[in-house]
């Protein structure tokens, strides 16, 4: 089996357990974030979209690469924002063991 | 530069993105690790363009302007209340670039793709697509423009079945032979279709699940994509983002006590004709309250929990609510929040509007924190929450809700409920909370009430200090 | 730079965050296990040593091997039996609640 | 069979000790999960065997029986308390066994190899090497068979930073040229000098931390070994068991309020002689009390707290200690244990010896969870602890341990100390607890003197029923 997939399989592994780990740590307080945190990141196809922008191809690649980046843009600028102006607005007042057992 | 550098652009993205999600664990750095997400994202994009292949950059530019101009303006300008129609849109637009970039590589490279590639090629297109039609539908639901009743007809899930099925053949097809440019589109096609059939029949108030299984479809997609073209900070993102939206409506089924299964083909929200009639249509006996008696409970309270839910969204009521609790502490009163995990209509929603309206986080209680002190407690304030504090899930076996886990606020001395009728909440059951003894009904928009009622308390201050 | 110095990168980030991650939720309680737990597992050096004791290069890389896969094999089956004997050891009351705090 | 399977067995033995140390969050299902790790091994040796080069089995059949002999009597026999020791040998025959394959390797590819795998079998063998002799010294200091008292001399800091200097000069002239041969074998012999220099200044109880730092080297060893290979698996569990071991040792330094360096160059525990004489020798006033005057405390109490430390280990008084806590509860007694996180000689140490003797492990309690019950409580039962007790360390910031948290057992109403002299406990310095009013020393044997105790209670049973 080629090398691409097998590494590509171990990368998928390793993240999926991080990410389980991970995500399974943020409190229900912040679930709103990291919806529109993950939705930033998500944005990341933008790399795979600005090769098909950029790479001179053809027309129809082009345009729909360029299409692809607009809406990749939008989510990565917008949800790094928007996640920004929702933490932002996240204060506290007593001591965090007030919040309770965690 | 050297475009042997990329990799190592990926990869300082990928550790960024980790570290963007760790620091979520606490309030306390959350934001800069988004910031530092947001470097990340410039990391790999830079990297990106140091690639041999990109010659020509005019529609780079042109998309990279386009897309900051309106996203950023959505960011600045779109309301707190508005959050889960503006995470369902953006789903769409992800879903949408990654089918893209997929055709376009697939215009591109044409016949010549390998098996693998064409595998990953097909999963990411047919995903894309799926992903941005269901979230379009799951935003229409939620802003109205669809109805949010769930829209069923005779064999339907045959149907999506069926359809879904299709693909996958198709999808078999492509694989054993790239050559068939056709059957790839009509695959895709497929996916568009299938998106929309199987969010059509499922309840608006379900959407919340359905976005953040779309997340996880997303995230496959992106990874679909990594995997296509050997990019791995894509693939890392993709299964950040699979395992993220996977564990979040995981969280919410259980928090409704409801399997997948019955979230995603049980039509629920379909139910509220007969519930209503067995529930005998409007309940009787209810204390119907002016604002003055419920201003008296509030005078007479020495210990306070707000209860908010999805009305306190739709009327936009979080600030008014905090104004109310701060009048209330200066009289002395202890305040304390309550918010379900599924109040409202996306996870942590309710703790977004909260927190613009300034109230700290350190005084809002999960379930399991505060559930026991609703006995020990003199008032209640229900701000437009309904199902969530629906002692039926608790006690009657019949309930369509019943075991879902919801606050025990009939324990309490006193319940002020306030909404604008009798209605009954998303999940359409009647609610026997406002028909007890100890409830006091204060029919009207939230944020009105709240206002009032702040009115009455400061016209009685005097009498109270004096 | 080579692909597999880079996907060794890859691979080792994403598993030291795993590793923080997963080590990090595990209580006080289990500490002594983890440390013969993981200890069972550095014993993986045995895929190294099988193939320099198996593979006829020359006598010295053969004994070496042998060596190799005798300490190797220690740790490993060491390590999994007496972590399984301690675990068997631990045992509860009350239920998990009375622990306290996690 | 198909050679090409051998990275997927890797893929799936990771998984299994990824899965595997994930239950160790939990003594509920970590054991299912050790075995999980168990056949993942297995998995990955058998994965390897696929592998074309190997030729011949004799020396791998071999070795595979001689270390399961080995290695399973061991894990047989070995008694619970010595624990540390075991975990210090294995850790010097994995430092081996990697540095050993490091060698071979370099044996067999000569100067062939490129210059990123002589790096990674340079730090291999350097590490490897450095992680057998220390681990040994570790082993010997922990047995006795080196002094345990920091073996210092002047300018050791400056020789062995020098030395450690030299190696990473050498490894940098190996990787510039694999061809040098001789260089390489004395970066080796190098590591093994530091190995043994740099533990030899490390007092005999800061073993553990110095313990899981060699593990954490270990991994990091296991990992360059996965790179010289191109072997995944050994760069995943390298990668695992260095984050491990660097993190239980963070933890304890903490847990004693020390640096790292404090603790690797401070050559921490030769103070007792001045700290001695600062305290004026054996403390005055000592309230040295007879079995019956225990009983007695025993009798009146409503509530007690077991306190157990490295004595409780040195007597094996474990069993003893579940005996007497019987006993008392059989009398209505309130009994809960309280481990300290550096208490004994190891993470976990106490947790591990009480669970031995059936101790169930919600009746253990951490740092955080008791120590304000102490107040509350009419007796202490210290079972051969004593840093962990020592109120100098919250109290006098002259301590060289001040500032380490320890257990409030001064605050109980009644302690109960089990020792066999007033000699001081690792840390080398005077208790005060000792002479405190509301202490009673009880000196012996701590087996001993808890099996009087429990006779003691036995005799006045019916007395107390009565
Ligand atoms: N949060 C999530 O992630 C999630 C996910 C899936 C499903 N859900 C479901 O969504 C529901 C959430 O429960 P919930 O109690 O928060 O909300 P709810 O049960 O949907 O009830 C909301 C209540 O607010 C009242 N309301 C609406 N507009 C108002 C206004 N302007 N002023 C005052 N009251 C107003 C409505 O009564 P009137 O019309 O009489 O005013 C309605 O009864 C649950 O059934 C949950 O299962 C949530
Ligand atoms: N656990 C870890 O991971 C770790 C790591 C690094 C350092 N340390 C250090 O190790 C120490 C642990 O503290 P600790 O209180 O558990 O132990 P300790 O301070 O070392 O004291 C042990 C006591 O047990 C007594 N003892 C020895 N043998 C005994 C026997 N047979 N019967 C009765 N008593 C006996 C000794 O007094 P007598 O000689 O008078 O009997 C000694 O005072 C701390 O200083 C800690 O910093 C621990």
């Amino acid at each position: 089996m080629s090398n691409e997939l097998l590494f590509g399989l171990y990368v998928f592994v390793l993240a999926g357990f991080l990410g389980y780990q991970v995500i399974s740590k943020v409190p229900p307080l912040l679930h709103t974030p990291l919806m529109s945190g993950t939705n930033a990141i998500s944005g990341i196809s933008l790399v795979g979209s600005l090769v098909a922008a950029g790479a001179d191809y053809n027309t129809l690649s082009t345009v729909l690469g360029f299409v692809a980046v607009t809406c990749a843009t939008i989510n990565t600028v917008g949800g790094f924002m928007i996640t920004d102006r929702m933490l932002r607005m996240f204060r506290k007042r007593r001591p965090p063991a007030a919040v309770g057992p965690r | 530069m050297d475009p042997s550098l990329i990799p190592l652009a990926y990869l300082v993205a990928s550790v960024c993105f980790v570290l963007t999600l760790q620091a979520l664990s606490s309030p306390r750095h959350a934001r800069r690790g988004n910031l530092l997400g947001a470097f990340g994202m410039l990391v790999a994009v830079v990297g990106t363009l140091l690639h041999t292949e990109i010659v020509r950059f005019e529609w780079i530019v042109a998309g990279l302007i386009v897309g900051s101009l309106i996203g950023a303006s959505m960011a600045i300008w779109i309301p707190m209340t508005k959050m889960p129609e503006r995470i369902a849109l953006s789903h769409s637009f992800g879903g949408l670039a990654a089918a893209l970039v997929g055709v376009s590589e697939y215009v591109h490279r044409g016949a010549g793709v390998d098996r693998f590639t064409m595998g990953a090629l097909s999963l990411e297109v047919f995903l894309g697509f799926l992903t941005f039609t269901g979230s379009l539908m799951a935003f229409g639901k939620l802003q109205g423009l669809v109805t949010g009743r769930p829209v069923t007809y005779r064999g339907q899930n045959a149907i999506n079945v069926a359809l879904f099925a299709g693909a996958l053949v198709l999808l078999g097809l492509v694989v054993a032979e790239p050559g068939r440019s056709a059957l790839f589109y009509l695959m895709g096609a497929l996916g568009f279709a299938v998106g929309i059939l199987a969010v059509v029949p499922i309840g608006g108030a379900d959407m919340p699940v359905v976005i953040s299984l779309l997340n996880s479809y997303a995230g496959l997609a992106a990874a679909a994509t990594g995997f296509a073209l050997g990019n791995y900070v894509l693939i890392i993102a993709g299964a950040l983002d699979g395992t993220s939206g996977f564990l979040l409506s995981m969280k919410m089924s259980q928090a409704m006590n409801r399997s997948f299964a019955n979230v995603l083909f049980g039509a629920f929200g379909t139910a509220p004709e007969e519930a209503g009639a067995a529930g005998g249509g409007a309940p009787v006996h209810v204390n119907l309250a002016t604002v003055e008696d419920a201003v008296g409970v509030l005078e007479a309270a020495q210990s306070l929990i707000v209860v908010p839910g999805y009305g306190m969204a739709v009327s936009q009521a979080q600030h008014a609510t905090h104004e109310l609790a701060q009048a209330l502490e200066a009289r002395g009163v202890r305040v304390r929040y309550a918010v379900h995990p599924v109040a409202g209509r996306m996870p942590g929603h309710m703790n977004v509007l909260l927190a613009e309206a300034n109230v700290p986080y350190d005084q809002i209680y999960d379930l399991d924190q505060i559930n026991d002190e609703f006995a020990r407690t003199d008032a209640v304030l229900v701000v437009g929450a309904n199902d969530v504090v629906n002692p039926a899930a608790r006690d009657n076996p019949g309930s369509p809700i019943y075991g879902m886990p919801v606050f025990n606020v009939d324990q309490a001395q006193a319940v002020l409920v306030l909404k604008r009728s009798m209605n009954p909440g998303f999940s359409g059951i009647e609610n026997e909370l406002f028909v007890r003894p100890n409830t006091l009904m204060v029919l009207g928009d939230a944020k009105q009430t709240l206002r009032d009622l702040a009115a009455g308390l400061k016209g009685t201050r005097r009498l109270a200090h004096g």
